[in-house]
């Protein structure tokens, strides 16, 4: 058993991934000496050596570019974007190459390759850097996106991530970067990597959230306890595939679901999730699937990420709506 | 180069520095040239031709047959068994030439017109069809040809190319011109003014990658000219990146080989990119959806048909290394049977189901796919018989 | 009264906004002497120079960069992607320059630039070249996003998106470009910008659909008549932001509601709009709000298009599916 | 360049042609210089620095303000005022000489450390701390101080200032060096190996647009050093996409000046674009957020220092030119009310509200975010008076 931290948990996985496998090579701005603006490659360019722990050139498309074509030569690329808002230069060959190569040679090719992007806010960053565009990634076929919401999901859905033939787009919550707990490396992990896991059991509602909503929600459920109100909390952890009969499970159990995110609410992932449960939940619902998500406008000023970001305060808000019904 | 914002008024525009007109077609331009449009052999100071005839006959047949594909492949595009065409007119040479010049290990990332090089590479014409078709995106394996899958998104495949370098340096698969491995990426002269494509040429020159960027400048990017891409001849592109660039005449096939010979020699060895500029014309439609009556002179064709590059080597062969007759009519009734059957492996090419392209999004399939799969499936299955 | 098509409508649209606005330029591949690859700029750059009817260098970054630079210049740029797959190249230059500037500079600065795209699928195109990405657009702030459906939208919502202050990506339905109505120049548009329009009346179920599908649904409204059924047909012509109020009386009144897009399913527009109206008309709902789109696969070969596209009978198929709730 | 891929054996690197070790801090450069670390003037045949010294003292003046409100915004960051600070510190004779090259109406697109530039425009210093604040995203109007808003997707300004410099080509307001309108962009030399970047290097040239391309190269991108985005000088790049590239002592202000001066005056004539690599150095950190000495050594600093840009002017000032202390001690003063005004600016900078920023997502509103708001507003209402 070690203390690690959500961070830590990345850097180790990372490590572990990177012992087991020479093929996994890791790529991005900073990585190296510095290990990264937050630190989570440090100390893997000393030990692997730079030719596995790529400083690269400022070009987020040769970033990802050139680790389609290490892909294609058998490396299994780890990319790490240094922020979320500098992933779009990238987007290009994200969508059009990493996603859809597979499928363009009929299964021929297989692209492992895995997108780290540090994403979210509240860590008082000015623009850019305090994002949440998963959508973006989880509505196009070809791309599997995860989030891990505490360290020990962090230090094996990273492994596991870059264990699978499949591209991932790994959102890492960069505000829970300092959240600890206990990790028995020894003890095989729980879940395979599209699967949610019900955080905290409750009857009366359910909060489907993901990444750093995970602590934000569990918090809300403590706090509803006084209220006499039993929330059942699902972490995600896939945003694509959504891990669909977990979710409509544990809405059918309660009956009433609200998705909380940091992304904008049009066409958020909780867009879908409504549809869905909606779809298939139709005669178990007490109350339209609601979301408690950041507003439709581009992130604020750091002063202001308080308001904008979903808070305990907001969830607890969204549940009275819910249950109003 | 007040011509390229016409509309502003001339005086604003005073002359600058740097040279400004791409050379024009009527002009001279300077280049690696080893046989001439007349077909005589001339020598250069850094390049020579070290094959013999038999070699230059075997490019010969090279370039006939693949014009023949060409052609057979306009003709299925025109009875509507093909959706589209991109044709190779005019650029045998530059792709017989580099594509020659590749050992068996070296690796080569196209854009959707080097059926010259698939040919060199192996890869059966038929695979070509299929994309055009509109059965599948490439039905070739790349790791079997050493021929990545034509990529349609301008310039991305440089940055393919450049990484699939740098995997070859870490496989410590470079070494010496022989036995040492080298990357090359083919693209257009439009494709020049991409991100990717200058972004690509940054990594190969600070990773000193064993890649070669081979552009085919054939003076167009569909309607655009080449002066929309830039003011001055695009191999000097590399210099301002620290590598070397190199123009070479792209309708003669002794010298593209010779240049791409040295080039991937380089990177194989472990010196680093170089940039290609293969200087030709695309003497067809940009595609079989193009019309390009719209925007250029039939001068220029004419003037490019003098070019030719298989008219040349023909020219030569002849009178030159004493190849008769003979030799030209096997070739052609070759490209005859080619041909043949291509157009019936065309005809006959399976009908895709949409049920089978369900299944390879994923390597690991979704539980989501599997039941729009099966939804579309039984959906299907529900008009049987009937014709919708 | 002229007899127009929908791709000479925008060639018209263009060309009378051109003439009102020495300000309005036009930019993109090959839209000078070619007129672009659907003729859609034919005869600009003659009538109106090169140095309005700019033919740009192969780089979409380029492209939309150095519109936003023309835009702070005080010029309108009307930028053409040439197609929908290529617009992935200039995705940072929109999600992070056009569509924040506005907020950024709180105000002060306007970014009148539209985006031409014409996407979607039915012409028989190679890869990259039957895409719809609206999702990817419709999800960021700051953006506005429109499709037309019919010749005498296309000539009047071109003008209009060009006319607003805020940048517009203008979705043209590729195949329907050849789709023919009579124009009346002299008056004026009967709706403003972002308002649906209900194109078809009905009683049993609303099919809400935009760009390509409006014609096909149209005739699936047509062909259930003969199952007896009144299904009403909105044209959303807005897709961000959603016209709701159109959509919202529509289904209250039928009760009914099918979203038609060609965009893939997982997160499409239909998630959004299936989200909003459960929450809105629950109470008024007798079916959940189902989906009739493309698959969460990349666009097949082009010879399986027809069976990746909502058509006619998967449009019915949908429509079977929501009364039988 | 083998020291560019560790881990891959040495022998399969073959010493490249193209030049590859770029210049380190301990050579000589080659470079435009004017003025040297010592003070003295020396000339230069291209270039000639043809003000007086009372311009030299106003240099002297600028670069010593914006270096103390520099200063001042450290602190507020360590105080906890400012969120995040990019420190200009070492590149004040690029900014300041380049910025007082500038007519009235040129136009300015800086990255977000050109504190200096901004001054030289008259931007108020206060204006610049909203962003670091988390106040506002850049609280001036660009139109007033021809300053566009500092942009933080490393590169993408350079496009938008060679559209605007299009744009100026189209408003006729090129002509002659005094009363043409130019175009600066501001960029780092980790910016050079962006995609957008030399996008707008090709734009410049095939349009001939009236932009100067200001890389101010410190040597470093956070932890990258410049070997990371290129193995030869960065001015060089312009060469390869035809347009001239000049290298200048970035920390000698005179040089700057001049070759600024020439490079806008060529923009502004209508010969069009330029690169200027000011060759300097980030003495800070990359932010405040940054820590240097995980990836440089402090020698180089140390190296670095006594070519200070302020010091070699002061030299000048008084060895040369004959200034005296009480100069020296009223611009101190000066720069201690600077400071002192812009803390005291910063301390009382009014707390923005989330709800007056859903009014400037849109120029025309959408009902969504009016009900967004109003939402949000009511739910804020409720907590009035209680702590959250
Ligand atoms: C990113 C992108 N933008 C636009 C297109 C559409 N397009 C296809 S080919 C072409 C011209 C390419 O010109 P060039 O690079 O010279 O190659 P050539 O076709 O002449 O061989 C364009 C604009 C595309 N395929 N990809
Ligand atoms: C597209 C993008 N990628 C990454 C970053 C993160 N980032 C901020 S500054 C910086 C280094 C910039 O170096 P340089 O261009 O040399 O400018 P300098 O900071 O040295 O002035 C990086 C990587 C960013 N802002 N934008
Ligand atoms: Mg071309
Ligand atoms: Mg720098």
């Amino acid at each position: 058993m070690t203390k690690i931290t959500l961070g830590k948990g990345i850097n180790a996985g990372l490590r572990a991934a990177m012992e087991a496998d020479p093929k996994v090579v890791v790529m991005g701005e900073d990585i190296g000496k510095l290990g990264g603006v937050f630190r989570v490659t440090e100390g893997l360019q000393k030990d692997f050596g730079e030719d596995r722990v790529i400083d690269t050139p400022l070009a987020e498309s040769g970033i990802i570019g050139t680790a389609v074509g290490l892909a294609l030569r058998g490396y299994r690329p780890v990319c790490e974007i240094q922020f979320d808002g500098f992933v779009f230069p990238a987007y290009d060959q994200i969508i059009n190459q990493v996603a859809k190569m597979h499928f363009r040679s009929h299964g021929r090719i297989r692209m492992p390759v895995v997108i780290r992007i540090p994403y979210g806010g509240g860590i008082g960053a000015v623009e850019h850097h305090s994002e949440s565009p998963e959508t973006l990634f989880a509505h196009v076929p070809g791309l599997k996106v995860v989030s891990c919401g505490d360290p020990v999901d962090a230090y094996w859905m990273i492994q596991q991530a870059i264990a699978t033939d499949d591209p991932v787009v790994f959102f890492e919550p960069k505000r829970r970067y300092h959240e600890k707990a206990e990790l028995d490396e020894s003890v095989p992990p729980a879940l395979p990597l599209h699967q949610a896991k019900v955080v905290r059991e409750g009857t009366d509602a359910t909060l489907l959230c993901y990444g750093p909503m995970v602590k934000t929600c569990l918090q809300a459920a403590e706090a509803a306890v006084e209220d006499g109100r039993q929330l059942e909390v699902v972490d995600l952890r896939t945003i694509s595939p959504f891990d669909l009969p977990t979710i409509f499970a544990s809405v059918k159990k309660t009956r009433r679901a609200i998705v909380v995110h940091e992304a904008p609410y049009t066409l958020g992932p909780g867009s879908e999730i409504a549809a869905r449960v909606t779809e298939e939940c139709f005669y178990h619902l007490e109350a339209p699937v609601l979301r408690v998500t950041g507003f439709d406008t581009p992130y604020p000023p750091s002063r202001m990420e308080e308001d904008y970001l979903p808070d305990l305060d907001r969830v607890l808000d969204g549940v009275d709506r819910v249950m109003g019904y | 180069m007040s011509e390229s914002v016409p509309g502003i008024t001339p005086e604003v525009f005073a002359p600058v520095e740097a040279p400004v007109s791409p050379p024009q077609a009527s002009e001279e331009v300077e280049f690696v040239q080893l046989l001439t449009p007349e077909g005589e052999r001339v020598e250069h100071p850094d390049y020579s031709f070290d094959l013999d005839d038999e070699a230059i006959k075997g490019f010969y047949r090279d370039m006939t047959l693949v014009r023949r594909i060409d052609t057979e492949a306009t003709a299925l595009q025109r009875q509507g068994e093909l959706g589209l065409w991109a044709s190779l007119l005019g650029q045998e040479a530059a792709q017989i030439g580099s594509g020659r010049a590749l050992n068996s290990k070296d690796m080569v990332f196209p854009t959707y017109r080097e059926h010259g090089v698939a040919w060199c590479q192996g890869v059966d014409p038929l695979r070509l069809l299929g994309l055009f078709r509109g059965v599948d995106q490439g039905a070739w394996d790349p790791r079997e040809n050493n021929f990545h899958l034509y990529t349609i998104v301008i310039g991305a495949q440089t940055l393919h190319a450049t990484g699939y370098a740098m995997g070859q340096q870490r496989d410590h698969a470079i070494g010496d011109a022989e036995n040492g491995e080298a990357t090359i990426a083919y693209f257009g002269d439009g494709a020049s003014s991409q991100g990717d494509v200058n972004e690509a040429f940054i990594w190969a020159s600070v990773f000193n990658a064993p890649v070669v960027f081979f552009c085919q400048n054939n003076q167009w990017a569909i309607s655009e000219p080449i002066d929309r891409q830039t003011r001055i001849p695009l191999y000097q592109r590399a210099a301002g990146f620290g590598f070397p660039g190199v123009r070479v005449d792209g309708n003669d096939v002794l010298a593209t080989y010779a240049v791409s010979q040295q080039a991937l020699s380089r990177a194989r060895e472990g010196s680093g990119p170089t940039l290609i500029e293969a200087y030709t014309y695309r003497m067809g439609a940009h595609t079989t959806s193009d019309d390009p009556t719209k925007y250029r002179l039939s001068e220029d064709l004419e003037h490019w048909k003098l070019k030719d590059p298989i008219e040349r080597v023909r020219a030569y062969l002849t009178r030159t290394a004493g190849v008769d007759h003979d030799f030209f009519d096997q070739i052609d009734a070759e490209a005859d049977g080619v041909a043949a059957t291509l157009r019936a492996g065309c005809l006959s090419m399976p009908e895709p189901e949409l049920t089978d392209f369900f299944d390879t999004v994923y390597v690991e399939q979704t539980p989501q796919l599997v039941e729009q799969k099966e939804q579309f499936a039984a959906y299907a299955a529900s008009f049987e018989g009937e014709v919708r």
